[in-house]
């Protein structure tokens, strides 16, 4: 049992690694898809975050009186990878607010409904 | 809600020291917590501020679009420039070793600019964003209306 | 300044960028693209050279030694795929000028360019880094610029396309750098060579495994292994002519030399391929991808639509080199990453031609009737790179076939040697459509300009498709550099 | 000039022909004048190239490899030379033919046609030069490829659904079996060089022996072994010279010419005979069930056609029967065949051009009006048939020596039965052009090009009969 709990933080991680699959595949709505395509990337930066921490470690500038540091690289990596999530959502909703005004509706559904009709 | 006093006085108030500390992340970023990252967008969210109260187009008078634009070609171009000096100087790309006598001092030298390029970049990329999608959101309801 | 060769690679292109932007200007774009371009090709020459005479080349990003700092690293693997893109991009950016002009708004142009320049540099990093996280980084740059691009397309559907595109990129990166993250966890080391050393030790395999699936999955939507290439028909299909041909022969590949080094020099590919079923899979996958999606490539109307799903059908050639897993079908493999990049990059380019005098948004197969009279070179160009596609002897693509077929042959694996030699019969069909159309197609809808494309796009065009034809019969460098390359992947290992 | 400075200008010189004639489409007689004087200038070089082989000369030249070990290589050995001969020599007969009957019908696309004519015969030449499997196979796919814009000429529905079949099964069974066989081979002998004995002696026996034999004869589709010969009847939508140079001699003999080929050099003569042991029996069915099919067909150069496959297959089973005899039965009827279906086909072209027909039942009386061309006509039955004095007598009589001397009675009998249906379906004609009475018409012979052409052609089958020396001499020197 202290096992699972111990590992409280993956458990978060995988929930929302599957919450925003789920939402990316259900969901019909290319906004709500993005908010899954977040959330999904969100787990990633908790995976790689959550590991990099040591109990009673400190940020990882040198400093008199401390010994334990905690590992910078995965903060490094995550803020790149926060910024390549930035400019993924940035371009994502971009394109989705062009095609609001290709297509009136951002409804998957309906934008395949139209481009049948089109055709 | 240019209209709106107390917001106009304390976004007045307030802007000046949003960009002074944006500054101060900026170069306190090669001794702590700090650096272009950060700094960049504080000094965006000023300017945003700035446009959400007086409007996009007093806002675009005070930095107008197409100088975001090159700020954020300069801000890559200058982190890819000190890369490329510390090729022309004898060293790898990116090394900042070489670009002083002192290696120490190298560094500092290497990651100022580097910074100065990142906070550029940022700046440029948040405003760019925020313009984008200001500026459709009008004539989306324009179309509408 | 030999020494700062892998650097260049990619500080080029990445420089380029920005500068395009802060001059603004579309003509400078395009100057700069192409100068850029022609420099990167001359770049990925002189490393093949260079690999070829001392092995492999070892870059230290900022001075700073790996494992701690970000390795460049060329080999012959890398430097195969990195002169296969750079020379691709050498082609294809000539022929943005005319192409761009008539198919994009004119103050966007820069844009364009500074978009196919830091595309252009992500794919040249996600091949010449030697570091798992700066993989994805170079990875996230190439696909949001092919996003960016692909969302330029003259039709509304390119905006879709690029939107689903994105969500399965971003997914697939996603995966990838879960995988990463897992590989780190366990190795504590980013660096692709010391991380394929440390897994060596690892005791405790299930987190590789998943990190295994991870990977596989992640690179496998990017290269639109089948079932995960439902992204890949639309971008293909509707995004301008000349990224289309760029996108369509640059950027798979990369994503499969991303795979091949995981699968032979990162994970210990002695288990992978004995104790898992990998080669099954692969082998499985490839046969339904070349089947499939040859079949669906006969009954498609549209004819960019046509080629793109035989694109998946010739990833599935690829793929099924790797699962295959011996010298003579890795070779193959990996000549194939070159072969259908000249290929289908002549295709593309050749019906950008023809997109540009129809004036038409659309290329329905009925559309190219008459071709063979109205443009008889582009016409005799599209004929030539089918037969490539086909397979027939004097042309890559028949290089390719006799490597696999050799290879499945060695493997006693003779079903598979009746399934390859059957899909390039589909393949008959599908790229008969075509040449039937242009040459014995009933008049049907009147162009609306007759007469060749511009010489700016007709020479280039061209000359991809005297590429199909040279590769088929000099094999020197294609056959010779991919089998290096194999050797390399398979000895490294084992 | 140097052996390789000749075998080179034998592909150049038809692909240039080729450019050439391209070039000057806009002016017909200096492009006809360019394809007659390409052709006479490849027979001229094939033909000084003759005397050097037949002393036992074997000129030879390389390209660059094409892939590690497998260069594209040509190397002109006795078989091929007699086949570059027959290809080149009658180029330029039919090459004066196409002029008249091109003309005399107002076809449109000449220059296409010419340009294509002369590439396919640079196809069929690269087959007959061809030193190892690889350049065999090469040259073989790129025949296909050009001469399917001359089977769909016409460009309407039926061309089209001709060329389809004709590409697709040609296609589909190169590449199905051809290729694969190759592979085999290759794996096998790690070798793909024709070399005199066989690579394959040794490395393969029993059922796998006869399954590759299979992939390489149902493989090499030009040779048009049932099932695989459906393309050729499909093939005679094209112009009549199409049918009568490529589909009566350069295609379909690049087809058994091959087969003779892989079963000389890539299998061996002493390979032994169980693994032969089927394809006698397939080819005696083509021949067979190819001769009823022509005796019920009422279309002129569909008749021919179903004449063709069955010819074809006389040389494929002299070659299955693995004796010296059957062998140069073999060799010979590949000339024979050839001189004699090219007149078959001009006459029928001839008629088409003079009278506008087409069906054999509309032939009757026509020979009084063309008495040329039908006399023609009955020496090219004669030689298919093999009555003296025409060619096939000779050819046919080398092949029943040789299933005597394998006391293959089956084989034997095939070809008695064969004669006599030849005969039923070839003498009608003759009789009804020169014996029945027709309507009364005002047209008389073709053209002068074709009559000339046709009357040619003729006098090589009657000459070939009294004097087979050097065909001979070429046969023998393959044992």
């Amino acid at each position: 049992m202290t096992e699972v709990a111990a590992h409280y933080s993956y458990w978060i991680t995988i929930f929302l690694m599957v919450a925003g699959m789920y939402i990316l595949i259900a969901r019909g709505n290319l906004m709500k898809k993005l908010i899954g395509l977040a959330t999904l990337q969100t787990s990633v930066y908790l995976l790689y975050i959550a590991p990099g921490k040591l109990i009673g470690g400190t940020a990882p500038i040198y400093a008199e009186g401390f010994t334990t540091y905690s590992n910078p690289l995965p903060h490094v990596l995550i803020l790149t990878a926060i910024v390549v999530g930035v400019a993924t959502l940035a371009l994502g909703l971009a394109i989705v607010v062009r095609i609001r005004e290709a297509y009136g509706s951002i409804e998957e559904d309906e934008i395949l409904e139209r481009d049948r009709a089109a055709d | 809600m240019k209209n709106d006093i107390i917001l106009r006085v304390i976004a007045k108030l307030t802007i000046p020291f949003m960009l002074v500390f944006a500054l101060y992340v900026q170069f306190h970023g090669d001794f702590g917590p700090g650096g272009g990252f950060q700094a960049g967008v504080i000094a965006a969210a000023a300017l945003v501020f700035y446009a959400v109260i007086f409007g996009l187009a007093a806002g675009e008078r005070l930095v107008p679009g197409w100088i975001v634009e090159k700020m954020l070609a300069a801000g890559v171009l200058l982190y890819a420039g000190v890369g490329v000096a510390g090729m022309a100087l004898g060293g790898n790309y990116l090394d900042y070793f070489v670009l002083a006598h002192d290696p120490v001092h190298g560094q500092h030298r290497g990651i100022f600019w580097v910074e100065a390029g990142v906070g550029l970049t940022v700046a440029g990329v948040m405003l760019k964003i925020f313009y984008l999608f200001a500026g459709r959101g009008r004539v989306d309801e324009e179309h509408e209306t | 300044m030999l020494e700062q060769l892998p650097a260049l690679q990619v500080v080029l292109p990445l420089l380029a960028a920005p500068l395009i932007v802060l001059v603004g200007r579309g003509g400078f774009g395009w100057a700069a693209a192409t100068a850029v371009s022609w420099a990167c090709l001359a770049v990925a020459i002189g490393l093949a050279l260079r690999v070829a005479e001392v092995g492999v080349i070892s870059y230290a990003l900022g001075s700073w030694p790996p494992p701690w700092g970000i390795e460049y690293r060329v080999d012959a693997l890398s430097a195969f795929v990195l002169v296969l893109v750079s020379l691709v991009a050498a082609i294809a950016a000539p022929y943005a000028r005319r192409s761009v002009a008539a198919e994009i708004e004119r103050d966007r142009h820069y844009l364009f360019y500074a978009m196919y320049c830091l595309c252009l540099a992500g794919l040249l990093g996600m091949v010449i880094t030697g570091d798992a996280f700066n993989l994805f980084v170079f990875l996230e740059i190439s696909s949001l610029a092919t996003y960016v691009l692909i969302a330029l397309g003259p039709q509304r559907k390119a905006l879709v396309a690029s939107f689903q595109y994105l969500l399965l990129g971003t997914v697939g990166a996603t995966f990838y750098v879960i995988g990463v993250g897992l590989l780190y966890l366990k190795t504590g080391t980013l660096n692709l060579a010391d991380m394929a050393e440390r897994l060596r030790a690892v005791e405790e395999l299930r987190p590789v495994l998943a990190a295994l699936a991870f990977i596989t999955v992640g690179l496998g939507l990017k290269l639109a292994l089948f079932p995960l290439h439902a992204w890949l028909p639309n971008a293909y299909a509707y995004s301008p002519s000349m990224v289309s041909a760029f996108v369509a022969a640059t950027g798979t590949k990369v994503s499969i030399y991303a795979l091949l080094r995981y699968y032979f020099t990162v994970f210990d590919p002695a288990p992978l391929f004995e104790t898992l079923p990998t080669r099954e899979l692969f082998i499985a996958l490839s046969v339904a991808a070349m089947v499939i999606a040859s079949l669906v490539a006969v009954f498609e109307r549209d004819v960019k639509r046509l080629f793109a799903y035989s694109s998946v059908a010739q990833v599935g050639y690829i793929t099924l080199g790797l699962g295959v897993d011996n010298l003579d079908s890795l070779t193959g493999s990996i000549v194939h990453l070159l072969n259908h990049g000249v290929t289908k990059g002549a295709i593309f380019l050749l019906l950008g031609g023809v997109a540009l005098k129809s004036g038409a948004v659309s290329m329905s197969i009925g559309s190219l009737s008459g071709l063979g009279r109205r443009m008889p070179l582009t016409a005799f160009g599209l004929v030539i790179a089918g037969l490539s596609l086909i397979g027939i002897p004097g042309t890559a693509g028949f290089i390719t076939k006799w490597y696999l077929i050799v290879g499945a042959i060695e493997f006693g694996l003779w079903w598979l040697v009746a399934v390859i030699v059957a899909t390039s019969l589909i393949a008959v069909a599908y790229v008969w459509r075509v040449v039937e159309a242009a040459y014995l197609g009933e008049g049907g809808e009147a162009p609306a300009k007759t007469g060749e494309a511009p010489l700016g796009m007709l020479v280039p065009a061209l000359a991809m498709t005297a590429l199909c034809v040279y590769f088929g019969f000099d094999t020197s460098f294609s056959v010779g550099g991919a089998r290096e390359a194999a050797e390399l992947l398979l000895r490294g290992t084992r | 000039m140097s052996y390789e400075t000749l075998l080179a200008l034998c592909l150049a010189i038809p692909a240039g022909g080729a450019a050439l004639v391209a070039l000057c489409h806009r002016w017909p007689n200096l492009r006809e004048a360019v394809s007659l004087a390409s052709a006479a200038a490849l027979f001229l070089v094939v033909l000084s190239l003759s005397d050097d082989v037949l002393q036992g000369a074997r000129p030879a030249l390389r390209f660059g490899e094409m892939l590690p070990g497998l260069a594209i290589a040509l190397e002109l050995e006795p078989l091929g030379l007699l086949f570059a001969l027959i290809a080149s020599g009658l180029w330029f007969v039919s090459g004066v033919y196409s002029i008249g009957y091109m003309r005399g019908n107002d076809e449109a696309h000449q220059t296409r046609f010419f340009a294509c004519f002369a590439l396919a015969i640079a196809g069929a030449v690269g087959v007959a030069l061809a030193g190892n499997l690889l350049t065999l196979y090469l040259f073989y796919e790129a025949l296909t490829l050009v001469t399917y814009p001359l089977v769909t000429h016409h460009g309407d529905a039926e061309a089209r659904r001709g060329g389809r079949t004709y590409l697709a099964l040609l296609l589909l069974s190169s590449m199905l079996f051809l290729l694969p066989a190759m592979a085999i081979t290759w794996w096998l002998g790690g070798t793909l060089d024709f070399t005199p004995g066989g690579i394959l002696g040794g490395k393969i026996s029993g059922g796998a022996a006869a399954g590759l034999l299979a992939l390489y004869a149902f493989g090499i589709g030009k040779a048009a072994l049932m099932p695989i010969h459906r393309w050729l009847p499909a093939a005679m939508v094209a112009p009549t010279p199409v049918s009568a140079l490529l589909h009566a001699v350069a295609v379909v003999k690049a087809g058994v010419f091959s087969i003779v080929k892989v079963v000389v050099y890539v299998f061996g003569l002493d390979f032994g005979a169980e693994a032969f042991a089927w394809l006698p029996w397939v080819a005696g069915f083509t021949i067979v069930a190819a001769s009823i099919v022509a005796l019920r067909a009422d279309n002129l150069k569909r008749r021919l056609a179903y004449s063709t496959v069955s010819q074809l297959s006389y040389v494929v089973l002299a070659a299955a029967l693995l004796t010296p005899l059957s062998l140069v039965g073999a060799v010979l009827h590949i000339a024979a065949h050839a001189f004699g279906k090219i007149t078959l086909f001009f006459a029928a072209g001839a008629v088409y051009t003079a009278a506008h027909k087409t069906e054999v039942s509309q032939l009757d009386g026509v020979g009084r009006r063309m008495p040329w061309t039908f006399a023609a006509f009955g020496i090219g039955a004669l030689s298919m048939i093999g009555l003296p004095p025409a060619a096939g007598f000779v050819s046919k009589w080398y092949m029943i020596s040789g299933a005597l001397a394998a006391e293959h009675w089956m084989a034997l009998g095939v070809i008695v039965a064969s004669t006599l249906l030849n005969a039923g379906y070839f003498l009608p004609i003759v009789y009804r052009a020169f014996f029945k009475e027709g309507n009364a018409e005002t047209h008389g012979e073709a053209p002068l090009s074709m009559v000339a052409a046709l009357v040619t052609t003729a006098a090589l089958t009657i000459v070939m009969f009294f004097w087979a020396d050097l065909p001979l001499a070429l046969a023998r020197s393959l044992l």
